[in-house]
Formats: structure tokens, C-alpha cells, sequence
């Protein structure tokens, strides 16, 4: 297979989500019609609804969450969009970057200048133990789920293997944790806005209140060790090494690069895409990258002409600590092993770092409404693409080129894109 | 059972006659676990089952406190935790599986490598979905000698 | 909106089927393995597997049926597909349309040159009451089910509205299913190959045998009158009126215009294709008709610069009988009401008549594995348009223009795509 | 009510209290049953809820043996069947909607047009899922007068 074009250059002109959170009372459409008001207001130069032309939407539990399927078609008609063509993508987490990249296919092929693409995530509407299931069945059902795997019982054993094979502590994946809150905290639209340790003097705060004794950590580490307040969810992963679950939805509106400038003057393209698949776990040569992540990338990086070094920022799949690990070292950022493991504690993914990762929080504390998360990264790096990120701003870089990691189940589906500012 | 197609169905049937059964590539001679209908060495179509000795190793793993409904209508919770893993069987590939015989009340003390045999357990199944969550199977589990 | 072209041209260079029927012990990941052996086995001059840069596959319930979500990686994974991208769409009934749209959207984008589509669906695994339900999430579930409606009950609301304004009858329904088990009784590949006579010659006999009494029905029409032999399901359909319910998969081989003589020497081209959404029965203007049909029709019929009189036949979704009435008028073969409604009875969609419609039997005959129903309509009309149809071939029509209609839901997706053959 | 959200959420609780609520566009001045957040009519997000009167007729209508598990559980099968359709209100919009009070055994009696008033019943939900199918919440019906 020689190196893929598409057709016709495709920009991002536009970004919108609803709350990310617990949002009792609001449904899939509910929270999808949020995210397109906000989309809207946020085309510099305006956008008239009847100008878009489809509409991809992801989205991995409608079906169970809420017994409806086929929830694109729905948020059409309640964004009054209808007839354009609507179409449901169920790519796990990765839902909403394949519902993107579908979009961007979309128009590269001339069918269509104008698409709204994102995706919508209900989660809260069932006990944990619920959740915990519709989320597995992301996984093999068959050969993974039967075996007693959870989610975050699979990123644990890819854990358990990194650590066996590289010596990676608990402290290092915890550092992942630490460096994304600090971001986090200052995302006014992050799910989980804080520090660890605003965190942990907000739970000493409470022990006070009530007159229960007082926690006495002193660092980050100690609340991140106590077993009490961050018990483990899947050996060795504990509660803060994971996600929070989430209702939400996030979009973006793609144009065609010719007309981009209509709808903004500071567009960003989308100049690499590449999407794999991956198996089960078990069938995997390796436990401790992501196949499918380095395929995925090794085809944005080629269409986009650059590599690991020219991208800035980049928003990657961190539903758990051990993600991002992976992660940044799929996409050629660090070096498989201790290189990646450490970079977090040794501050190098920081905001201030020399590659910038998450700086949004991630998916840890922004919020990861499954099939909406790989729109929401969008919406990170187009932000600070534009130099409007405010305190998260990354400092002392032109964000001029920036990547989404976006990680379907286990890494099943991944699809990694790359964005230019010119 | 020659004639059984390469299924889940059919490895369900299999280890409810307590048979570790794989499939096999009789081009290339690749054994695959889970079985699978089309060889992953040489896409292949010409397959057969073969039964394997139930041998294998920890390749990695992990321990469960809240589990999918199949583990939880078994008793397994938070205070009740269970280790689920991958091995590696001695003739080759890899399958997900609980894992039995190990110190799940202290997981690092299991160790990779540590080497299990196949069995057995009759269980529930996996859905949200009472009619199918109800139908019960048996499932392979492996266990630390 | 001016008229749409695709940037680049894309031809069926194959298909495949699994069997389409009751199939226990097949989940969908074994059936659309047993389609795209199919599917290899049909290219004419051979497909290497490495070849396929894509599976796009529609799946409406495997969340619910078989807890399974994101199946088109499984199917990818089983047919050793992997690592190529897999996108699951769930579009209801019309899933496998729009995942084969899809397909040709990437096709045409420049992105692929060669993408498995279709779709796959396990129904038999639940109770008719909990197959009902599934089912009925691809309506809208907050303001239709609630309501008490399933799924025959929308299309009977639509039927009861045109009985009303257009003075249809139940016979005109039942000519409908005649004539499509007429078609469907000669197609090796349909669930229920048999006509209404051969079946209630079975009936009878079946009765001879146990020594009851045995009907004296004549005609068909006695049959299809008989409350308890074709019982009512939703007020004024009846069972005959509905297709069954199927396990099946089915996909096509897309190919980029420019290669498609390396696969086959007679590649059926798609030089038009149309989707649109629709809302909630009660939502729309007309109960009569289905509005995102005619948009999808009319977006299909300028792209590829045709109009109904050219079209020679046509597979169009007739997942009630009623569905294939309003069909034949929305796409603008015959006039809405009286000649659309007793087109069926008047021998005019008969594989010897003037617009021959569903010679496949349809989703009537043929099954209706709602996931996959889509591809299984272009099967046939592959078949047909390069002479492969057997006892099936139309009579006395070179059929070099060719349409598949395909509804998802009652009317809020539709796909429409027209093929032609050079 | 003038701060509650234009969701499905609101609608349901005033059902709860009796009220048959629509949004109506405070710009076109179209109302709109479902309630919904932006206006059919001009796209305008500028949207009031508005009570209705609880009248309408039926536009058309279907009988039904098999329902939803929201229908079974309410003791509705083939033998108990039980008339849905859509309503149109005299305020303009239309809502699907179970009809009562008409003739279920001989469904050619019933009449399209048949004047209908609005009226609320108390139910389980929709959903195969046992925790979803029994939450209770009280439904619009329509009756024929
Ligand atoms: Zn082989
Ligand atoms: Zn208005």
C-alpha cells in the first residue's frame, strides 16, 4: 500500500459539547442538542444550520444505557437537522473519531462540503455493576468477557505486563494521574476539576467536618497509596488510575478546506487520518504497546509528511493511567519501556514539558462520555491550536501541529489524526 | 465432532464434555486458541480440531473486585475478588481465563510464568438481559498447580 | 444544494451470503465469516484478502442479542482482516446501506481502493417479546414506544392511513406477499422459499396427516384470510404481511472504478447514491408515504442522471407489504395510492411485468436479518444485472439499470442507490 | 416550570402532575408536541413551555397483540390487545400515544377522526433491562370520549 491522500483537504471550523458529567434528567439527544448550540456560537463567523449536509455521530450504549438505537438519527431531529443523512457509529470509545474520520472521508469525496461529527454518551443511568458490563461488552464478549474480564480488568493485566517486562511502578503510572489532574483543574469544562491535592485536602476537609479522624497524607503519593480513599478497581489499577464515568456529547463541524475560510480565519486542517483494528488481548504478540495505535499513527503520520518530533501537543487515550503510557509511546513520542513510563513524573508531558500531553486533563479528569471522548479531544487541541485554551494554555510553543489519540475498547479500534494550523 | 463447525458454539459444546479443544491449519499447521474458522498464520480455510493437554503458563493477569454478572451471581465482589488472566497453553496461543489456585488476596504474589492446567466451572452467562443472562455454560478456567 | 457527484467512480466487484434462516449455534461474527467466504468465492477472477483495505458493517442489536457491541471488528478479526479499519454502524434496518454508502464514500474520497461492506444480524436468540422490543429501539423509544408501538404496529398505523385516504385494502397488501413469495419460492437463498400456495398445501397436508380437519381454502386469498392460520399481528397486518425473523449476514466487494476490471469482467457500477433521515411518524406531514425516501431518490436519480422510467428493477424495502406499496410510489414508479397499491395485484411488479420489484422475494421471502438486509438487496440485483439470477432472470430485459431502496426504521433512514452496467 | 429543560425528563414530570405540557416558539409562535428544544419551524431557540387543552382526534391508529415489555407487564397479549396511534391536539402537533375506550376487538369500528381527550396512566418502562423496564412513571394516554 504506497502513502493515501484524500481527495480534498477537510478543516475543523467548529466545536461544541454539552456538560461532561452526571447529568440527571438529560438524555442522548437532550445533551447532543447542547453540544450543537454550543458548536454554533463557536463558528467565528457563523454557521446557518441548513448549510449542514450529514451527520456522524458516535456512540457505544444508547442501545443498553437507554434502550434506543440508532441515537444519530434522533439527534438530527432534535437539532432540527433532519433530513440530512444521519449515521450511528459504534466504535467503543473510539466511536465519535471514527464518526469524525467518516466525516472527513465524507467530504474528501465531494459528496459533502459541510458535516457535523461527534458523538453522545449516557452512562449514569445504571448501577456500576451495569456500566461495568455494557462497557465490556466493547470487549470480545465471547472470548474475553466470559473470562471474567472487565475493562479495567484488561488494562490491568496490560499493566501487570509492563511492570513485569520494564520494571514500571505503581508511582509511575500514578504520576499520569498527578500531572493530568493539574491540568484537569484548570478546564473549566473538565468533569473533574482539581488537583490531587485539592482532592485529598478537600476529603481531609470533609474528615474534619465530621469529626472523623483526619487522613494525614502530605503529599500526593500518600492519598494516591491510601487504600481507603483510592482502592483498587483491578490489580494493579486503582480508582484514580481510571476514568470517571460520564454522560455527555461533543461535536465538531468539518468543512472543505476551499470553503473553510467562511467559516473562520483561523481553521484547523486535518492533514493525516489513520485508523486499525486490533484483537482480543490474548491474540496480541504484545501486552504492552498497542498495535493498532502504532498502525493507525504510522498512517497520519505519512499522510500528514511529519513525524513524532514535528507534533506539539497531542490529546491521547487515557481512559487509564497505563494508556497513556502506551500511548505515548505507539505514537513515537517516547521510548517503549522506562522512557515512556516515566515521562509524567519526570515532567516532560507536562504543560511546561517538551511534548505537552493531555493538556486538557484527558479523558482522567475531563470525562470520558465513551462515545463522545474523541470529540472532545478535537475540541483540546483546537483550542489551543488557536491560542484560545486560556490557563492551559501550553507556554513558550506555537501550537501550529497537533495530534487526537482516540483508543476504541483495548485498542480494537484506533484512529489517530493530525492537525495543521496555517 | 469432525464435523463440528469452528465456533464458540461448538468450544462451549466441547468443554461441557470436559475437552480442551483448538483448532488447527492443516496447511501450515498453526494451532489457534480461541478456535477460529480461518487461519491467522496462512488464511487457510482448511482446519481441524485438535485437542490440546489442558498445560500452560501465566502470561499476565489481573484481580477483579467488581466483575461482569457471570462472576458476580458467582459470589465474587470487592471482598471476594478473583484473578482473571491470559495463558499461554504449551502448544502455542493465548487465551483469556480465569485463573484459580492463585493468592488473589495478595496479587503480587502471583507470579508470571507460574505454570496451570485447564478445568472446568458451570456458570451463568453474560448480559444485562435475564434471558440470556440466565442461560448457564461451561466454562474453561484455568488453575495454578 | 447543487447536484452531487462522487470525486471518483466505484463498482460491485462481488458478494456473499451466509445462510439466511433460523441458525443456531452461529453468532454474527461466524456468520458474516460464512458471507465473506462467500463473497471470495464470487469475485471472478480472484481476490487476495490482503487486498481489502476496509470493513465497514451494519449491526442494529448484537448489543441487545448477543452483548456483543462493535461487531464489524470481530467479524474483521474472524475473517483475518486485521488490522484494517472496522466501523460499525447501526442505522436500523437500513444498517448495511449505509455501511456500504460508507464504503463507497472511502472508495470515492481516495482513501480506499478496495472495502468489504454489509451487515450481519443474530434475531433468534431472545423470545418473539424481547426480539419485539430490540427491535423496536430503532424507533424513537422516548416518544414512539412508549406509546405502545412496536414495529408492525408503525407500519399498521401507515397502513390503516393510507386504507383511509386512498380506499387501499387488505387485498391489495396480500397481493403484495403473493407475489413476492412467488419470486422468493424460486430463490435458493430465501429463508422461505415457497409460494402462499405451496404453503398452504403443506398446511393442509400437515393436517391430512394428523387427522384433523383439514381447511378448505381454495385460493390464496382463503389462506391469507384465515384468522388462524395468518393471524393479526398489528391491526390491519397480518402475519403474511410481516417478513420472519432472521439470523443472517450478507456483504459486498466495493472496488475503485478504475481497477474493477482487475476482479470481474462484469462489474455492476453505482452511479448514484441517496440518504436521508426522517422523524417520528407523528412528526411528519404525510402518513402515506415516507419522506426520506423520496429525498434519498431524488438525490440518488440526479447523481446518477436517471429517472424511474429507466430504472429496470428494483429491490425496495418491503419489510411489511404495506412498506413495498409506499415504496414503489416514493421512488416514483407508480402514482401514490390506487396504482401503487394494486400494482402488485395487477401483475405490474411481477418479475414479467412492467417495473419488476423485489424478484429476490424480498425481505418477505428472501428474510430479513435486519443488519445485513441491505446487502442482501444489492446481491440480488448483482446477480440479475449480470445475468446470474436463474429461474429468477427477468424476462425479456436487458437489466443494465438497477436501484436498491432500503428503510431503516419506519422511515428515518433510507438509502437509495442505483447500479448500472456497461 | 418556565426554568425547566425542553427534554423528555420535564415532560414526564408534569405528566406526574397532570399537565399535558408543549413547547411553543416564542418567535413563530409554533407549538410542538413532542417538546422539543429548537423550533421546526425557525430553528429559533427561543421556546416557552405552553399547556394544552387535552383535546385532539385520531389521525390514524393501529391494534396491537404483541407489545413492548412497558405493554405486557400491563397485562396487554394477543388475547388483551390494545390500540396505539397518533394524535393530533387541536393545538396543532401530533403525538403517538396508546388510545383508550375504543372498540380493540373490532378495530374496523374504529374511526379515524374520533375525537379523543388526554388523560395519564402510571407504568413501568421501556427497556429489556430489568433496572430500566422497572422504573414507574406516569404516561400520557388519549380516550376516546
Ligand atoms: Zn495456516
Ligand atoms: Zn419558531
Amino acid at each position: 500500500m504506497s502513502k493515501r491522500k484524500l481527495g480534498r483537504g477537510v478543516a475543523v471550523a467548529g466545536y461544541g459539547m454539552s456538560k461532561f458529567g452526571v447529568l440527571p434528567g438529560l438524555d442522548c439527544r437532550d445533551m447532543f442538542v447542547d453540544a450543537f448550540k454550543d458548536l454554533v456560537n463557536s463558528v467565528d463567523k457563523g454557521l446557518d444550520p441548513k448549510d449542514v449536509e450529514a451527520n456522524y455521530v458516535g456512540c457505544c450504549g444508547a442501545w443498553n444505557w437507554e434502550a434506543q438505537a440508532g441515537i444519530a438519527k434522533w439527534c438530527t431531529d432534535w437539532a432540527n437537522l433532519v433530513p440530512i443523512p444521519s449515521t450511528t457509529i459504534d466504535n467503543a470509545c473510539a466511536s465519535a473519531s471514527v464518526a469524525i474520520r467518516n466525516g472527513i472521508i465524507g467530504i474528501a469525496s465531494g459528496l459533502y462540503d459541510v458535516v457535523l461529527a461527534g458523538g453522545v454518551e449516557k452512562m449514569t443511568t445504571l448501577p456500576t455493576e451495569g456500566t461495568t458490563l455494557v462497557l465490556a461488552t466493547g470487549a470480545d464478549k465471547t472470548w474475553e468477557c466470559y473470562a471474567g474480564y472487565t475493562f479495567p480488568g484488561l488494562y490491568a493485566t496490560m499493566a501487570t505486563a509492563h511492570m513485569n517486562e520494564y520494571g514500571t511502578t505503581p508511582e509511575d503510572l500514578m504520576a499520569v494521574a498527578i500531572k493530568n489532574h493539574n491540568n484537569g483543574a484548570i478546564n473549566p469544562v473538565a468533569q473533574m476539576p482539581n488537583t490531587i491535592t485539592q482532592i485529598m485536602e478537600q476529603r481531609q476537609a470533609r474528615a474534619r467536618e465530621k469529626g472523623k479522624p483526619v487522613p494525614g497524607w502530605v503529599t500526593e503519593m500518600d492519598f494516591l497509596h491510601d487504600d481507603q480513599y483510592n482502592p483498587m478497581v483491578a490489580w494493579p489499577l486503582r480508582l484514580f488510575d481510571c476514568c470517571p464515568i460520564t454522560d455527555g456529547a461533543a461535536c465538531v463541524l468539518l468543512v472543505a478546506e476551499d470553503i473553510a475560510k467562511n467559516f473562520t480565519d483561523t481553521p484547523i486542517y486535518v492533514t493525516g487520518t489513520g485508523q486499525a483494528s486490533g484483537r482480543a488481548l490474548h491474540s496480541r504478540d504484545t501486552l504492552t504497546s498497542i498495535p493498532a495505535s502504532q498502525i493507525a499513527a504510522k498512517q497520519a503520520y505519512e499522510m500528514a509528511g511529519v513525524g513524532p518530533a514535528d507534533i506539539k501537543i497531542a490529546e491521547v487515550h487515557d481512559c487509564f493511567t497505563i494508556a497513556e503510557v502506551m500511548a505515548i509511546s505507539d505514537l513515537g513520542f517516547f521510548k517503549p519501556g522506562k522512557d515512556a513510563a516515566t515521562a509524567a513524573a519526570e515532567g516532560k508531558t507536562a504543560r511546561d514539558g517538551i511534548k505537552p500531553i493531555n493538556t486538557s486533563g484527558g479523558l482522567k479528569c475531563k470525562g470520558h462520555p465513551v462515545g463522545a471522548s474523541g470529540a472532545g479531544m478535537i475540541g483540546e487541541v483546537f483550542h489551543q491550536m488557536r491560542g484560545e485554551a486560556g490557563a492551559r494554555q501550553v507556554p513558550n510553543m506555537d501550537v501550529n501541529l497537533a495530534m487526537t489519540h482516540n483508543v476504541g475498547a483495548h485498542g480494537t479500534t484506533v484512529v489517530v489524526q493530525i492537525y495543521e494550523r496555517r | 465432532m469432525s464435523d463440528m463447525p469452528f465456533t464458540a458454539t461448538s468450544f462451549d459444546k466441547l468443554c461441557g464434555e470436559k475437552k480442551l479443544m483448538a483448532t488447527r491449519c492443516k496447511d501450515c499447521g498453526k494451532v489457534e486458541l480461541p478456535p477460529r474458522p480461518i487461519c491467522t498464520g496462512c488464511n487457510s480455510q482448511n482446519i481441524e480440531w485438535t485437542e490440546l493437554n489442558g498445560k500452560g503458563k501465566i502470561v499476565s493477569f489481573t484481580v477483579i473486585g467488581v466483575g461482569p454478572w457471570t462472576m458476580i451471581s458467582e459470589g465474587y465482589d470487592r471482598n471476594n475478588p478473583y484473578c482473571s488472566g491470559i495463558v499461554e497453553v504449551e502448544e502455542g496461543p493465548r487465551i483469556s481465563t480465569q485463573i484459580m489456585g492463585v493468592d488473589v488476596a495478595n496479587p503480587e504474589n502471583i507470579k508470571v510464568g507460574t505454570p496451570v492446567t485447564a478445568d472446568f466451572v458451570e456458570r451463568g452467562s453474560f448480559s444485562l438481559v435475564p434471558e440470556v443472562a440466565n442461560v448457564r455454560k461451561t466454562y474453561l478456567v484455568f488453575k495454578a498447580s
